[in-house]
């Protein structure tokens, strides 16, 4: 249970900061955060109480912690930091157009300089 | 602008709450196995021989999803350099020489521990992915601390390799097994370092393909782009 | 040869291959040799998919293709369904003329970067289109994702900037949603195959937990899918993008979202009637604004961007209400709106001061009837399927309201149309190349509600999708 | 209760800490910081829950690489939020 809500909470957490925030760079970081409270909850989800890791041992015959979500999840993190570094190098050319990284002042400056079709 | 903060907390807050409960109250925290779960505990290390449960499933039961995965590690690739092109010609700085003599020494251990990890990946924790991201961590360290340039083409030539030699293993298995990414080598025996037929093989391509890529892709975010 | 040598699977390994090798392409020929590999593997791809096509026609309840030899649900699948491959068939056309139109481009540098996108954006679609399997979706969906951001981008201009980062922050948070739902699906169900899942289901039943699952699924394919308010990245994105890259979107991502969505709520979940209601409100609702934002444009592209929503929640409708004439219209209203929109996109970026160019004319007319669903064309069916669904389930308010929004979009369309169609300037021959073809296969498509084995095609389309409802 | 469990669940709130700081700090040099400990933290949870494998790619990419793009970006973009 309490992983659960720990989980839950970072996911929350990132959210809250994708709501309210204004710079991208500060959406991002919460949008990783929401990334690790993902692969919180879904390793949670394979928990088994008492067992072992899922790598067989000569000898040993204990039981495993459900191994498929702990695949899905590596794929999860890598897939993860991929988006991050794509959205990031958007961020920096939004940087090097705009000047700037506060999302209002970036949409005030597109809507300032267009040319009527907004 | 204070209720906008408020109405965020009190979504997070019940997201978090309904979420949790029915979690919970249906998939009780410390379950039983899957269906699934049961499966692979009983059968991977008779299907597929190799002890490593995860690796098993990694590269053999859901190897589609992990070429898939290195596929997404190629798009952030092609995107930052894509968005942030790499300059040639900057000036490079003289490190001081402690610092030179330090990364001389560190670098090569870390990437042992890189290549030890992708070995044995079928055996013990660890595998392409985590030595790919030390491998990537250490040439990371590199460019940091003597701010020295690589040569991101010798990359992009061992990751397309790599990624091609993933790919077509795959291939070959639809004409030798029938099915894609059948693993058609011998098995072998259980714990044996040459064992598990082709997992070895394709989790080292995985290792090689995503330490380039990583590398690449912190080598354009750290320098790439012409700053106007 | 034999039809067995029609693998989905032999064609993405290949693919996957040629993309991968790029850089040596490069290095090898450089942006000439890129190009033409490129072109050769998207003829090859169209051809090996209709194929494909063919062969799914003789599976009714959809082609299982085993992936490493492992029975599902252990191992991954592709279910292919002849829906999905005639979909995947025309990404794979567009992506072609998409690069046959790119030849002309010299601002897109490096170049085998884009042509690497181009061709994953449409690989990631057809991989949406085939698996079988929910996790394997969710990556080919990071894949197409991450394809379109990059394309959006890739003009390192200060408009796709803009557009691409709400778009990337948007789909970010929707892939979350989707990891989410999947522990949620997983933990209760204990299984990833789709089929596997829905069997499961039946005996389950829809617990609070899997209703979260749903709406989870809807907002993570809401974003691509282009549901409102889950779309309101695409209007700008669809402004500034350069158009063959637009056209990749309407026929591949957005499709494939739209697909995935189909695939989740009919074939998983079984159109839970609990939800029904919700769920055609929500794509009401998209239509709606759709056209009332469309009428108020003035700026054509940004016009055909809401147009695209608006068909987007047509589609969206068709699908959630799930009974065999409304997914009869959907597919229906999914080709049509590739055609005619992909068309008209490509037009668009042609359009000078005075009007589209004169020797595109007849395409623009394809483009405009079809964007209306004019009577020749299959989209004309679509709606009218949609409607003889709508009228069968009763749902007689949601019948007028999309009459009286389709009367909006004819106005608006027709406004364009007068003061496009007196243009006199030229398009390119390359560049023309690409709409003329649509034009030609839309052309084609006439005849297919005249032949009898068309309907009886329609009712293969929609055969792996009817089965009895979860709740 | 045992030790160790104590110890995992003082991490969990350590960890809650400093997702909210990271969520509410004015200095993104700081909140990718916590970020990065955050999955760090996490990954000593995934030891916990019996997930090695998973646990060594969240330290090496998520507590290492994700922060160094991060910081890349944040020194090439800015340090300070406005507002």
């Amino acid at each position: 249970m309490m992983f659960y809500i720990a989980a839950l909470s970072l996911i929350g957490i990132g959210l809250y900061v994708v709501l309210t925030k204004k710079n991208l760079v500060k959406v991002l970081i919460g949008i990783s955060i929401a990334d690790s409270g993902v692969n919180l909850l879904l390793i949670s989800v394979g928990y088994l109480k008492n067992g072992t890791a899922p790598i067989l041992e000569k000898g040993l015959n204990k039981p495993m912690v459900d191994p498929v979500p702990q695949a899905l999840v590596l794929t999860a993190i890598v897939i993860g930091v991929a988006t991050l570094a794509l959205a990031m190098s958007v961020v920096i050319d939004v940087k090097r157009h705009f000047g700037t990284v506060e999302l209002d002042k970036v949409i005030k400056m597109m809507r300032g300089g267009d040319n009527g079709d907004a | 602008m204070r209720l906008k903060y408020i109405l965020a907390w009190i979504f997070v807050i019940l997201f978090v709450g309904v979420v949790a409960y029915s979690l919970q109250t249906e998939v009780p925290f410390g379950h039983d196995l899957t269906k699934l779960a049961k499966y692979y505990v009983d059968n991977t290390a008779r299907e597929t021989g190799i002890p490593n449960f995860v690796t098993a499933i990694v590269v053999s039961y859901r190897g589609f999803d992990t070429l898939g995965e290195v596929t997404v590690l190629l798009l952030a690739t092609l995107g930052v350099i894509g968005i942030l092109p790499w300059e040639k010609h900057k000036k490079v700085k003289k490190a001081h020489p402690v610092l030179l003599w330090g990364i001389r020494i560190v670098f090569p251990i870390i990437l042992l521990v890189g290549v030890y990890i992708v070995i044995h990946g079928h055996l013990t924790p660890g595998g392409g992915f985590q030595a790919g991201a030390v491998v990537a961590s250490a040439f990371l360290l590199y460019m940091v601390s003597l701010s020295a340039h690589l040569d991101l083409e010798s990359f992009a030539f061992t990751e397309s390799i790599a990624g091609a030699g993933f790919a077509l293993i795959g291939v070959a298995g639809i004409f030798a097994g029938g099915a894609f990414l059948y693993n058609f080598l011998p098995k072998g025996n259980l714990f044996d370092l040459f064992s598990g037929g082709i997992i070895p093989i394709v989790y080292i391509l995985i290792g090689l393909k995503v330490s380039s890529e990583l590398t690449e892709v912190v080598s354009h975010m750290m320098k790439g782009g012409a700053e106007q | 040869m034999t039809l067995k040598f029609f693998d989905p699977m032999l064609m993405i390994g290949i693919s996957l291959a040629i993309v991968f090798l790029m850089p040596i392409w490069r290095a090898l020929g450089g942006k000439k040799l890129a190009w033409a590999v490129s072109v050769l593997l998207y003829a090859f791809n169209t051809l090996f998919m209709i194929g494909v096509s063919y062969r799914a026609t003789l599976y009714p309840e959809g082609l299982i293709v085993k992936i490493g030899g492992f029975n599902p649900p252990f191992g991954i699948v592709l279910h292919v369904t002849f829906w999905g491959a005639v979909l995947s068939t025309f990404v794979w056309f567009v992506a072609f003329l998409s690069i046959m139109y790119a030849s002309t481009r010299n601002d897109a540098e490096p170049a085998y970067v884009y042509y690497s996108l181009l061709t994953l954006i449409a690989l990631g679609s057809t991989g949406m289109f085939l698996t079988g399997d929910i996790f394997n979706l969710f990556v080919f969906t990071e894949i197409t994702a991450l394809a379109a951001f990059g394309l959006s981008a890739f003009m390192k201009k200060k408009e796709t900037a803009y557009a691409t980062i709400k778009y990337i922050i948007m789909a970010e948070v929707a892939s979350a949603f989707l990891l989410v739902a999947i522990a949620l699906l997983y933990g209760k169900l204990g299984t990833l195959n789709m089929l596997d899942a829905h069997q499961t289901l039946k005996t389950v039943g829809m617990t609070g937990a899997m209703v979260l699952s749903v709406l989870f699924f809807l907002i993570g394919y809401g974003v691509e899918a282009e549901i409102f308010p889950l779309n309101l990245w695409a209007p700008d994105v669809y402004r500034y993008v350069p158009e063959e890259v637009i056209a990749l979107f309407i026929s591949g991502s957005s499709k494939a979202a739209a697909f995935a969505w189909l695939r989740m709520w009919v074939m998983v979940f079984g159109v839970p009637q609990k939800m029904l209601q919700v769920m055609l409100w929500i794509g009401i609702v998209t239509f709606a604004f759709a056209e009332v934002m469309a009428y108020s444009q003035k700026n054509f592209r940004r016009a055909l961007g809401y147009a695209s929503l608006g068909q987007a929640g047509l589609v969206f409708v068709a699908i959630s209400l799930g009974s065999e004439l409304a997914l009869k219209a959907a597919f229906l209203l999914m080709l049509n709106h590739i055609l005619s929109e992909t068309i008209l996109f490509y037009i668009a970026g042609n359009i000078g001061e005075d009007g589209a160019p004169a020797n595109v004319r007849i395409p623009l007319v394809f483009g405009f009837l079809g964007a209306v669903s004019m009577p020749p064309f299959i989209g004309f069916w679509g709606k009218i399927f949609l409607f003889m669904a709508l009228a069968k389930a009763g749902y007689w308010v949601m019948f007028v309201l999309i009459a009286l929004f389709s009367i909006v979009e004819i106005a608006y369309m027709y406004k364009w149309f007068v003061s496009l169609y007196k243009g006199t300037g030229k398009m390119e021959l390359v560049r023309s190349f690409s709409p003329i073809m649509l034009t030609l296969v839309s052309f084609a498509m006439w005849f297919l509600p005249l032949i009898p084995k068309a309907v009886n095609l329609l009712d293969i389309v929609i055969k792996p999708f009817i089965q009895k409802g979860v709740m | 209760m045992t030790i160790v469990n104590l110890l995992i669940y003082v991490l969990m709130g350590l960890m809650i800490v400093m997702a909210i700081i990271a969520a509410e700090t004015k200095n993104l040099l700081s909140a990718a910081i916590f970020s990065g400990f955050i999955s760090l933290v996490v990954s000593m949870l995934f030891v916990y829950l019996q997930a090695p494998d998973v646990a060594m790619a969240e330290a090496a990419i998520g507590a290492a690489l994700s922060l160094a793009i991060i910081l890349f970006a944040i020194k090439r973009t800015g340090e300070v939020e406005e507002k």
